[in-house]
């Protein structure tokens, strides 16, 4: 557990929020994708800790700054929410395994749903650090047309953007799958990468999407957690292993983010 | 009661688990620590009095579907099912690492029938790095053994005994507290031939989500751990420790230093720290550490001048 | 199910209780809210489904010397030892004061022998103002009785029987936790002719001060109650609700609107609040209000359609 | 439960400290002696709220105003002594009754220990309210002269105020008890009254004191509480009744103040 201090704490639409948080110039440097758990030393309520994806991180010669873009889902959540500059909080992380970038592709498609975008906004952020040409896009599903345009908010100028909401108050009226699809159409396959985060839904239908199609996808994944790190095996989800035999990954440890095909639905 | 190292501070700390000897009395709960390779990034786990891994059965175990856990008032509840690699998986592919450390490793076990309990004494014993069996009669989040096992004190007996007849070193027997009178249990199995036993194990527990009237486990019911089971742990613990003569370990809701004294204090050779390691990966060092300090403020020497000093 | 009372906004909220019904599903904890006095205060009790009042006794009791409570993790443990005024002080007393309200009355009853809840029962039978009878076989406090009777499924039979032959009103049996199955407990008071069954009362728990090394009661163990113990309690009110056909009233830890819906869905059909009235003095109250606007929402408007509505 | 707002949390002593309390103007009006229930919104960890004595109240048109005296003796009290001015808490009360003032005494000692002195502080600050001509002194008992200094600060120009401190520092080096008992000499017994609020320890030597003067005492007790209003039986203590049986009273509803003869020591 990291010492951290809440330096920032940013309405970003209804029910979001951005934290900014101070640590030491030791905390290690995350990879996009990476997760961390979080403590409200203040006036949490939780025993356990809540993990959130790395959304921006920067660091000087004295301190590091953390950044975690959150939606409010439940108690802890919404104390965060409320958090002032200055309050404490343990963070412990970076945690788990993040996206990769293969070298040979040509084209890398962000899709994400909701509060997902996080993990690949930071990708975004840091692209300059990956050693990539591909050209990339973001397609983003969200509730409304508020919510969607503040997640997106400043990545426009970094890719191409792409929104479906639920109410159709902004881009396509549907879901975020939906014109994903009609993208693939124009896609080479094999030097195409989608990598998504977004609800369990939306998972699924990208699952159903690519079922036919030899495309690569990484997704990373949710689950509720107790200790973030590997030990308590609370946090799995069915995969298939090499050998086609069923079984269960850690999304702490052995993702949060796994190969699309690897996941099991029953 | 065995030999006797002094620590840099001068504190006796050692406590004996039947012929083992631990160099200080916090020890991981099973199942809460892996197989010690998630920690050993935090801290170095030669510091521990004992590592008691996930428990072992037979053949790999793929556990309960998820949502597995679910966060409860100062606890949680946990279904995970055992999910395990299988006793010879760890022989080969965790202990080696386990080994690495100056640290005794406690290997919890269970089976679905007596037969099972006894073939997993028989591999385990003799095996390089293994030093005590902790045999959990007690999990109760599989339908088969488990809970039948643990409340049944003939059951627990034979267990004990089949178990202890395979092997020479020490057999714990881990005890379910979700019992009508846990000091039966425990003379049972002290007289099948129990060198200690732990308590307490998680007690049974449910949680339902209000707007969609689903269970927040896939298992439905779940074991509860942590904090908020700690008293019901203590008095179990202070229950079993003037029932038997063997030694007790103490286990539930333990997170401070303050908590483990309460269950030193109150009769426990050594404790387990289980779901406090979720919330502070460095909760044992931490525990250790005030433990040390406690005694040099009230100017004890020797750890045994707390164990069972309660002034009631 | 009886006659059905609309209330204020259209939904139907009464529940039966063998041939008591109450206007709807929340009451008090026998223990936590006296005779009713301390509470009148702060909200009109008229509004309750029931008040269960302090556990009585054929004699007035002194109870346990302080420190009777301490608080622990999301709970606290009390060993009042049913300190009462008697039952006849009860008649004399306190139940005029209750009268004074729209309320159905539950005496919750001890003894220290079956005679004694045999004499208790035809004391309260026919008085003015007590609707229906608890009977606390569970106690932990107390080293006579208590225990023993709440953990023998023939001796709980025995008490019940001689209950219920006494009295023609409902009789509800108040199980113990602290028991191996409590499914066998609550279909043995069944059978014996319960017309309903409350669960749970409290866990046995101790509390240690690790610096004085005294324990935190003077009783040294009590009962665990609050947050804490709500997923054991709401585990065993879903057994129990499985195993009888009688009515289930649950208890344990219940703070919220949300949390009382949970034993509502676990097939409570009705719930007590104890220790959550210390916290907050219009828990109750809160709770009624929070059911009420739940059942606006998901557009319910008979309270049976939460009653044992989990979808598994 | 009524909801307050810190005010202000000044430093009174080394582990001492004085709460400010909003409360709205229609909180009622509590006599001295009396206490509240409070419970920490923004960062307490308790499930129970925790007693305090009522130490000043004032109230205007638009909101009432109450003071706590606190002494750091365990977690909720640490963390309620790092509040900030505006943090929420509960408060129940007032509870219990006061201390009374009988018209026919000459003479009012008050003998404190420690933040005992709250109640004995409050009735010295509304001293104008209570119909009595009555000579008044203090007799405050503390751990050093620091704290005792603070304690009684203000109260000089209102009595007399002696001191006892355990380490000497300041004022008499021993138990208050010991300077009140050779005050005690120069007293009409019939025409003394003395109110008491200390640690057990301080009520039990004045109890011993007292046992053979024909000299009216009242004294506050503490016990822990759960409900602070006569529902839970948790806080008693052992009295003798009217009938000379042994018998127990609530401290919350019963008291806390009781009459010093009343009380049963073992
Ligand atoms: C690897 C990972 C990365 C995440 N990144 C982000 C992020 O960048 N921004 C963000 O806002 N949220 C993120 N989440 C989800 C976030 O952890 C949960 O919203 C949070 O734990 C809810 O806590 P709560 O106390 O507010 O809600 P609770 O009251 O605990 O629960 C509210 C709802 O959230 C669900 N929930 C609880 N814990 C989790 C969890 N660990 N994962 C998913 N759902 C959960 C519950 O089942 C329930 O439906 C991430 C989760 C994981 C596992
Ligand atoms: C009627 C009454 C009036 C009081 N007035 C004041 C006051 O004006 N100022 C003040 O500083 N304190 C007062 N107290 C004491 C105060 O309530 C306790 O110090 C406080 O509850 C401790 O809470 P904690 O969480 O910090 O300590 P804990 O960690 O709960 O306990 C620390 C120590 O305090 C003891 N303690 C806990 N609760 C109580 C209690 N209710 N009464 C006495 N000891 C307790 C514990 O046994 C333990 O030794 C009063 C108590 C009562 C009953
Ligand atoms: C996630 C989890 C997994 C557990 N797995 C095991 C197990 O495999 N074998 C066992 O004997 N106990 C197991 N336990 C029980 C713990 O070892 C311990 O007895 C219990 O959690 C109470 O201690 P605590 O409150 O410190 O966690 C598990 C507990 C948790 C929380
Ligand atoms: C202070 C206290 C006193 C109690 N006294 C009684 C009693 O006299 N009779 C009884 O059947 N239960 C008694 N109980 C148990 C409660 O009625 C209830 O079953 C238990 O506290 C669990 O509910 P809760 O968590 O909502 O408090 C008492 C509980 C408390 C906390
Ligand atoms: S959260 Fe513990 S294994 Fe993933
Ligand atoms: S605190 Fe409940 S009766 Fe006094």
């Amino acid at each position: 557990m990291t010492n951290g201090r809440i330096t920032g704490n940013v309405p970003a639409a209804p029910g979001h929020f951005i934290l900014s948080i101070a640590l030491p110039a030791t905390f290690q440097e995350p990879s996009f994708g990476q997760f961390v758990m979080v403590r409200n030393l203040l006036n949490g309520k939780a025993m356990l800790s809540r993990p959130f994806s790395v959304y921006g991180f920067h660091r000087d010669a004295h301190q590091s700054a953390l950044e975690l873009l959150c939606r409010v889902a439940g108690r802890e959540t919404k104390l965060l929410s409320g958090l002032k500059a200055g309050a404490g909080v343990e963070v412990l992380g970076p945690l788990g395994n993040g996206f990769t970038i293969r070298k040979d592709v040509d084209r890398i498609i962000l899709a994400a749903g909701g509060v997902g975008v996080a993990p690949l906004s930071f990708f975004l952020k840091e692209r300059a650090k990956y050693p990539s040409k591909a050209a990339v896009s973001l397609f983003l599903g969200a509730k409304n047309g508020e919510i969607a345009s503040a997640l997106v908010k400043g990545l426009s100028d970094t890719c191409a953007v792409h929104i479906a909401t639920d109410d159709g108050s902004l881009g396509f009226h549907g879901p975020v799958t939906e014109i994903l699809a009609a993208e693939l159409y124009s896609c080479d396959f094999e030097r195409t990468r989608i990598l998504a985060c977004g609800p369990t839904p939306m998972t699924r239908a990208l699952a159903r999407l690519l079922a036919d199609k030899p495309i690569d996808c990484q997704v990373s994944l949710e689950e509720r957690m107790a200790c973030g790190v590997g030990a308590c095996l609370g946090c799995v989800v069915p995969v298939r292993n090499s050998h086609g035999d069923a079984m269960y990954k850690r999304v702490c440890k052995d993702g949060p983010v796994f190969d699309l095909r690897e996941l099991l639905w029953d | 009661m065995g030999l006797r190292k002094e620590n840099g501070e001068g504190l006796k700390l050692d406590v004996s688990i039947g012929s083992l000897t631990l160099k200080n009395p916090v020890m991981t709960a099973s199942g809460t620590f892996g197989y010690g390779e998630e920690y050993a990034q935090f801290f170095d786990l030669s510091r521990l009095g004992a590592v008691v891994v996930k428990g072992l059965s037979l053949l790999p175990r793929m556990g309960n579907r998820p949502p597995r856990i679910v966060e409860t008032p100062c606890g949680m509840l946990n279904a995970i099912g055992l999910q395990n690699v299988g006793v010879e998986t760890f022989i080969d592919e965790k202990l080696p690492f386990l080994r690495q450390f100056d640290v005794k490793v406690i290997a919890n076990i269970f089976g679905e029938s007596v037969e099972e309990y006894q073939k997993l004494s028989g591999i385990l014993s003799g095996v390089d790095g293994v030093h005590a069996l902790e045999v959990n009669i007690s999990c109760p989040n599989v339908k088969k053994g488990g809970v039948v096992f643990g409340t049944d004190p003939e059951v627990a007996a034979l267990v004990t005994r089949k178990v202890a007849a395979e092997t020479d070193i020490p057999v714990i027997v881990k005890l379910s507290p979700n019992v009508t009178d846990i000091a039966l249990m425990a003379r049972a199995v002290e007289e099948a031939g129990a060198d200690a036993v732990s308590l307490i194990n998680t007690l049974t527990g449910m949680a339902i989500d209000s707007e969609s009237r689903r269970p927040l486990l896939a298992n439905i019911t779940g074991g509860l751990s942590g904090p908020a089971l700690k008293p019901v742990a203590l008095r179990m613990v202070w229950q079993v420790a003037h029932a038997v003569r063997i030694p007790v370990i103490g286990t539930g809701g333990i997170t401070s230093f303050q908590d483990a004294l309460e269950f030193l204090i109150a009769g426990a050779a050594a404790v387990q720290v289980g779901t406090a390691n979720f919330v502070n990966p460095l909760a044992t060092m931490e525990i250790l550490d005030g433990i040390k300090d406690y005694m040099e403020r009230h100017d004890i020497m020797d750890i045994h001048d707390v164990i069972n000093s309660l002034r009631a």
